[in-house]
């Protein structure tokens, strides 16, 4: 009993430690002073929402969430792919190939934008799809993180059962596999999104005037000094990404719908 | 199943339908005149000045779409010379810089000019030939940046804690030893940092010293060396006894904020009144300057090398550079900046609005200076390699005792 | 209902040689079982036939036609996997239907088909139930019927029996022997019983190490074979006049 | 019958060949660049020679070194920490179905280093939310002194605070569909609760758990925000390092940035390098 006990408290302690920040920042997108004398913060105000909503700022937001779910649901395509190909061939170097598909994991974001920026410049594609290439880039190995660690522990086994019954490819992916592997694949396409979505230095360095995203206009608020509109910047800017993740999470939901009823 | 469909294929073409508003956004945007100015975005009355007042006026008066791009100043450089070095046109028109990111970038041939003197406002309302269009940082613009606003380094104190600001050096180590831990500044990778080095230096060596001084490590060193000692000799009296500097004066800021620290400094001269007005700080915060000067600059637009829409680059500063402009910036309502406009050229009315502008409401009066004060104590800045070499002097002996 | 030929079929992963030169012919409507220690390449035999996995070298015929280069899907051969692989999110009674669906069967004869297989399985009562509401003998019916309902041309059983216990087993291999005789489909069946091969059996092949070491009617197989590994692993056996078989420790019939 | 093998071939070269052609490009092209870049070899900014003169500089340089020093310190001490206490919450996280926790949990993957490390600053500084809700707890002359310290306690606490969650996040659908799959049968062998953790899901999750845990520890190594804005002034990270190298606006500076750079991928790629050896050591008692 003491045991189990001592286990919820580290348990407690974590999840206070997580909320804590979350619960600042609620404070200080209402609130515009808290000094140390104060027991309460003083000064409620709505001059952050003001703010936000008064500038396009709001429209950018949603601009990049919609671009970075393009981004996440091509992640998770290829990387369906990839885990595909890996766990139904059995070639020799494997596990190289597997670790390459990790490397934009460990590279830093700026030695890549720095290095690919002069890539992209020679090459004759579009400042707009060099982003989305890189977005990818740093994306992907996410996703297929999350897409092959639950191909490599359960396989394909269920769905070769369905062919062997006479569903072509097609048909077996879309009623065995789909349902099956929708946790796994929403997984991945929300890693993938919080990548994409988090990116700030890609879209400021390789893209133009049409590519700016929300961090992109979040990081100089959060780095100067007024508390209030950093904390309303960053409440919006979680509050879309959880959207997102809801959403998402809704539609997995959906499509495994027949599951959760058992 | 049929619902599962639907939300497919509702999804799916939201999708398709969002990439082709985009696409749509960016063909329709190239037909109107776009310019874009790539800038600090840190402070929301600036960037809402930006977009409402200077954005409002070029889109009225040229039909021209001006796109504000936040993005750091070093950043742009770093973006600006990777871009000048391919075949392809740049993304970047008209760049906020001044100092040594000017002077860095007018030598590697980053900017287009010069194109000053073109300007219709700038020959009407300037004085073309005075300090702050001829130079920057010590050394000459060349035409190649119109001055755009000035800023005068200050510092910000609680009156109600702080009863007599130190305005010398003398009397800020008598104030730092009396109360250990209230103050501290910013490193000198920080602007505000490096401005508060050079106040001291100005008090201690002496601005006339410094000038014209050989921009070589050793030289600059051998000089500054008793400011150095004397900020050695307040370290162990700073805010964690002198362990950790702030990283920015956004920091320091927030000590001040939180009522650590009773000083705070800013490169904005009217920076205390819109805190005050937000409630960020105490009513009771004030605004001093030295007795020696603190330093101050100007701030500039300048047009990239390789800037897609120069034409329209031209009418967007000149337009920042008009009287109406000037003054809806200089307005302590909004973002307050001080204006660089010769208040002489100007007519009686527009002289008349621009007093009333920076003119405070009363109950704010207090917490800032007026113009005739910050003037002056108004020190010019030092050549910009002088500062860098400052800047890294400070960093090897204070930060890593070296 | 067919015949199914193995022709010099090489398999390998990578430098690890799994199968080797396996000959094999299953005759029409035969049950044949391919018994071996775990771990000698049986499973891979049976994806090859299937078409999961394709060979190095050698061909599949059946009914004397290669199906190489057939996809799964058209072979219509089954195989029930040993881990049984009922679709985790689809009911016992939409398990079943699933192959007939796949291949447009209209909802009529679907519905027939299974009402006939229900009860010839006795299933009628667990059809609404989820994979992992059903005991493991009841989800190794529903895997057969599932198999059965499309009619394959030959049914493949990768060991039936794993995780059931006697009583469910016996239950199990009853049906399956049923089945046999019923619809008279070839199976093939993989096990590393000796008792389950010889009692089930028409013939039986012997895998070691990735070649077949023997292949011959049950029925042959009464006495030593001379060839020692797999006297080695069969022990002592000794057919009785009645049929039944003595290992060298239990007694089974045929 | 050659024909199909073919087939399957070309079938799997279409399915890694877009993943493959943008991660091998970019990545080989950045790694070359940045090295001939290192070298001192940019003729745009008209650098023309080939010297190691810039990696001598580095090596010889103290600050340079204590700063790799301190954030391997920091990165490995605040890895290990997120990565056991993530795989911990992630078991519990992976047996609630409550989506509104579960969310909750998520939160901070969200936010970017930023993001996250102003936010930590608003709670776990000297005078931040920890400070007031322990001050109203009536507990006087509290002192908390978390961020800003020597030891780099401030970026710990944000690596943790952005590494914890995703690690739990990473292993909590492993842990959960194994529960689904093994739980029963694990019982049924006369486990205990803490045996079954060991024996069976942390095993099942291993992969999971390193991978996470070399991304955090790669990442928290090469990270400036955390650096920059909890961390001392002295030592520096080699994050912060690089970050004021290529931003200087003096340009020649830039070599330097991409010597480190070249530095920091080369560590990259010997972590990459190890992980590939430990899966591939590890490969037979997989479970797949």
């Amino acid at each position: 009993m003491m045991k189990k006990f001592f286990y919820r408290v580290v348990l407690f302690i974590i999840f206070t430690f997580l909320i804590l920040p979350m619960l600042s920042m609620l404070i200080w997108s209402f609130f515009s002073n808290w000094r140390a004398i104060d027991i309460l913060p003083s000064s409620f105000t709505f001059a952050g929402f003001n703010y936000f909503f008064a500038s396009k700022d709001w429209y950018i937001g949603i601009k990049s969430t919609i671009f970075s779910m393009e981004v996440a649901l091509i992640a998770t395509i290829i990387s369906i792919m990839v885990s595909r190909f890996l766990i139904s061939t059995n070639i020799k170097n494997k596990n190289t190939l597997e670790s390459i598909f990790y490397l934009p994991m460990l590279l830093p974001v700026i030695s890549v934008c720095l290095g690919s920026h002069k890539l992209f410049l020679q090459s004759p594609i579009s400042s707009t799809f060099a982003l989305l290439i890189l977005h990818i880039y740093f994306s992907l190995p996410y996703a297929f993180k999350m897409t092959y660690s639950y191909y490599s522990i359960w396989g394909v086994e269920e769905e070769l059962t369905a062919r062997g019954l006479g569903a072509s490819f097609w048909q077996a992916f879309r009623y065995i596999n789909l349902p099956i592997y929708i946790q796994g694949y929403i997984g991945s396409f929300i890693m993938a999104f919080i990548i994409s979505y988090s990116q700030y230095f890609i879209n400021l360095f390789i893209g133009n005037h049409n590519n700016i995203n929300f961090s992109m206009i979040m990081t100089p608020y959060i780095a100067n000094s007024n508390r209030n509109i950093a904390a309303v910047y960053t409440l919006m800017y979680i509050f879309y990404g959880v959207v997102v993740m809801m959403l998402t999470s809704l539609m997995g939901k959906n499509i495994a719908r027949k599951k959760s009823l058992s | 199943m049929k619902k599962k469909k639907l939300l497919s294929l509702v999804l799916v073409f939201t999708l398709m339908i969002s990439m082709v508003v985009f696409a749509g956004c960016e063909n329709r945007a190239k037909q109107n005149q776009t310019v874009t100015l790539y800038g600090w975005g840190g402070d929301e009355r600036v960037n809402a000045w930006i977009d409402n007042e200077l954005g409002k006026y070029v889109k009225e008066n040229y039909n021209i779409t001006l796109k504000r791009v936040p993005m750091n100043i070093d950043e742009v450089l770093l973006k600006l010379t990777d871009e000048k070095s391919s075949a392809k046109s740049g993304s970047i028109d008209v760049i906020w810089i001044n100092g040594e990111n000017f002077y860095y970038a007018k030598k590697n041939n980053l900017l287009h000019g010069p194109f000053l003197n073109t300007l219709e406002n700038a020959k009407k309302y300037y004085d073309l030939e005075g300090a702050s269009a001829t130079t920057d940082f010590g050394y000459a613009t060349g035409g190649y940046e119109a001055p755009w606003g000035t800023a005068q380094f200050i510092f910000n104190y609680d009156s109600e804690k702080v009863k007599a600001i130190p305005t010398n050096a003398e009397s800020l180590k008598e104030y730092v030893i009396n109360n250990p831990g209230r103050f501290t500044y910013p490193k000198s990778s920080d602007f505000s940092g490096s401005a508060f080095i050079r106040t001291v230096l100005y008090d201690i060596v002496g601005y006339d010293k410094l000038k014209n001084l050989d921009p070589s490590y050793d030289t600059v060193k051998k000089v500054i060396t008793p400011a150095l000692e004397y900020l050695k000799a307040l370290e162990p009296y700073l805010w964690k006894d002198g362990q950790v500097y702030p990283s920015d004066s956004a920091q320091l800021d927030s000590l001040y904020q939180d009522g650590e620290i009773d000083i705070t400094m800013a490169y904005t001269a009217n920076k205390a009144l819109s805190m005050v007005k937000g409630k960020n700080w105490p009513s009771t915060t004030k605004t001093a300057v030295w007795e020696k000067g603190t330093p101050f600059n100007t701030h500039y637009l300048a047009i990239s090398a390789i800037a897609p829409n120069v034409e329209g680059a031209l009418k967007v500063i000149n337009a920042a550079l008009s009287p109406a402009m000037q003054i809806s910036k200089a307005n302590l309502d909004g973002w307050a900046d001080l204006p660089s406009i010769k208040y002489e050229k100007l007519s009686q009315e527009e002289q008349g609005n621009l007093d009333k502008t920076l003119t405070p409401a009363k109950e704010y009066a207090p917490s800032i200076l007026n113009y005739e004060e910050l003037s002056k104590h108004q020190k010019p800045e030092l050549k910009s390699d002088l500062v860098v070499i400052i800047e890294k002097i400070w960093e090897d002996v204070i930060l890593f005792d070296k | 209902m067919s015949k199914i030929e193995l022709k010099d079929i090489d398999f390998s992963i990578g430098e690890n040689k799994i199968l080797k030169d396996i000959n094999v012919t299953i005759e029409n409507g035969e049950f044949f079982s391919i018994l071996g220690p775990s771990g000698v390449g049986k499973t891979t035999i049976f994806k090859i036939i299937t078409g999961a996995l394709l060979p190095i070298r050698g061909s599949i015929f059946v009914d004397g036609n290669i199906i190489n280069d057939v996809p799964i899907e058209k072979r219509n051969i089954v195989m029930v996997h040993q881990s049984k692989l009922l679709f985790p999110h689809m009911n016992a009674l939409e398990n079943v239907e699933f192959g007939l669906k796949m291949r447009k069967v209209t909802k009529e004869k679907i519905r027939e088909k299974v009402n006939s297989l229900t009860e010839f399985f006795n299933m009628e009562e667990h059809m609404g139930k989820y994979p992992h509401q059903l005991s493991g003998g009841q989800q190794q019916l529903v895997a057969l019927m599932r198999a059965i309902a499309v009619d394959p041309k030959v049914l493949l059983l990768d060991e039936p029996f794993t995780g059931l216990d006697n009583n469910l087993k016996n239950y199990v291999k009853a049906y399956i022997m049923k089945i046999q005789k019923k619809f008279c489909i070839t199976t093939v069946m993989i096990t590393h019983e000796k008792e389950d091969a010889f009692s089930m059996s028409d013939t039986i092949a012997f895998l070691f190490e990735g070649t077949v070491a023997l292949v011959d009617k049950t029925g042959n197989l009464n006495r030593k074979t001379g060839i020692n590994s797999i006297d080695e692993y069969l022990g002592e056996i000794t057919t009785l006049e009645d049929g039944r078989i003595i290992f060298s420790d239990r007694i089974i019939e045929i | 019958m050659i024909s199909n093998i073919k087939k399957k071939r070309i079938q799997g070269i279409l399915l890694i060949l877009p993943a493959l052609s943008i991660i091998a490009i970019v990545t080989l092209f950045v790694i070359i660049n940045t090295f001939i870049e290192s070298l001192g070899y940019i003729p745009e900014l008209s650098f023309n020679s080939f010297t190691l003169k810039y990696y001598v500089d580095l090596f010889t340089d103290v600050v340079f070194l204590k700063s790799l020093y301190f954030s391997f310190k920091v990165a490995l001490i605040s890895a290990i920490v997120a990565t056991i206490l993530g795989v911990y919450t992630g078991y519990y996280v992976s047996k609630w179905s409550d989506n509104f926790t579960s969310l909750l949990y998520k939160m901070p993957i969200l936010l970017s280093y930023v993001a996250a490390a102003v936010l930590i600053y608003n709670t776990y500084s000297d005078k931040g939310l920890l400070y007031h809700i322990i001050s109203t707890l009536g507990i006087s002359e509290v002192k908390v002194n978390l961020v800003y310290t020597d030891s780099g306690l401030g970026v710990i606490l944000l690596n943790i605070f952005k590494g914890l969650p995703f690690v739990a996040f990473c292993v909590a659908p492993i842990f959960m569909k194994a529960d689904e799959t093994y739980s029963f049968v694990a019982q049924n062998l006369g486990c205990t609760r803490f045996q079954y953790i060991i024996k069976i899901l942390l095993p099942l999750a291993k992969r999971s758990i390193v991978t996470s845990f070399l991304i955090i520890f790669n990442f928290n190594m090469f990270t400036y925000e955390g650096f920059y804005y909890l961390g001392p002034s002295n030592p520096i990270s080699i994050g912060v390092y690089a970050y004021k190298t290529y931003l200087s606006p003096d340009l020649s500076n830039r070599i330097y940035g991409m010597a480190i750079n070249m530095i920091m991928i080369m560590i990259s790629i010997i972590l990459c390098f190890l992980y590939y050896k430990m899966v591939k050591g590890h490969r037979e008692g997989e479970i797949i």
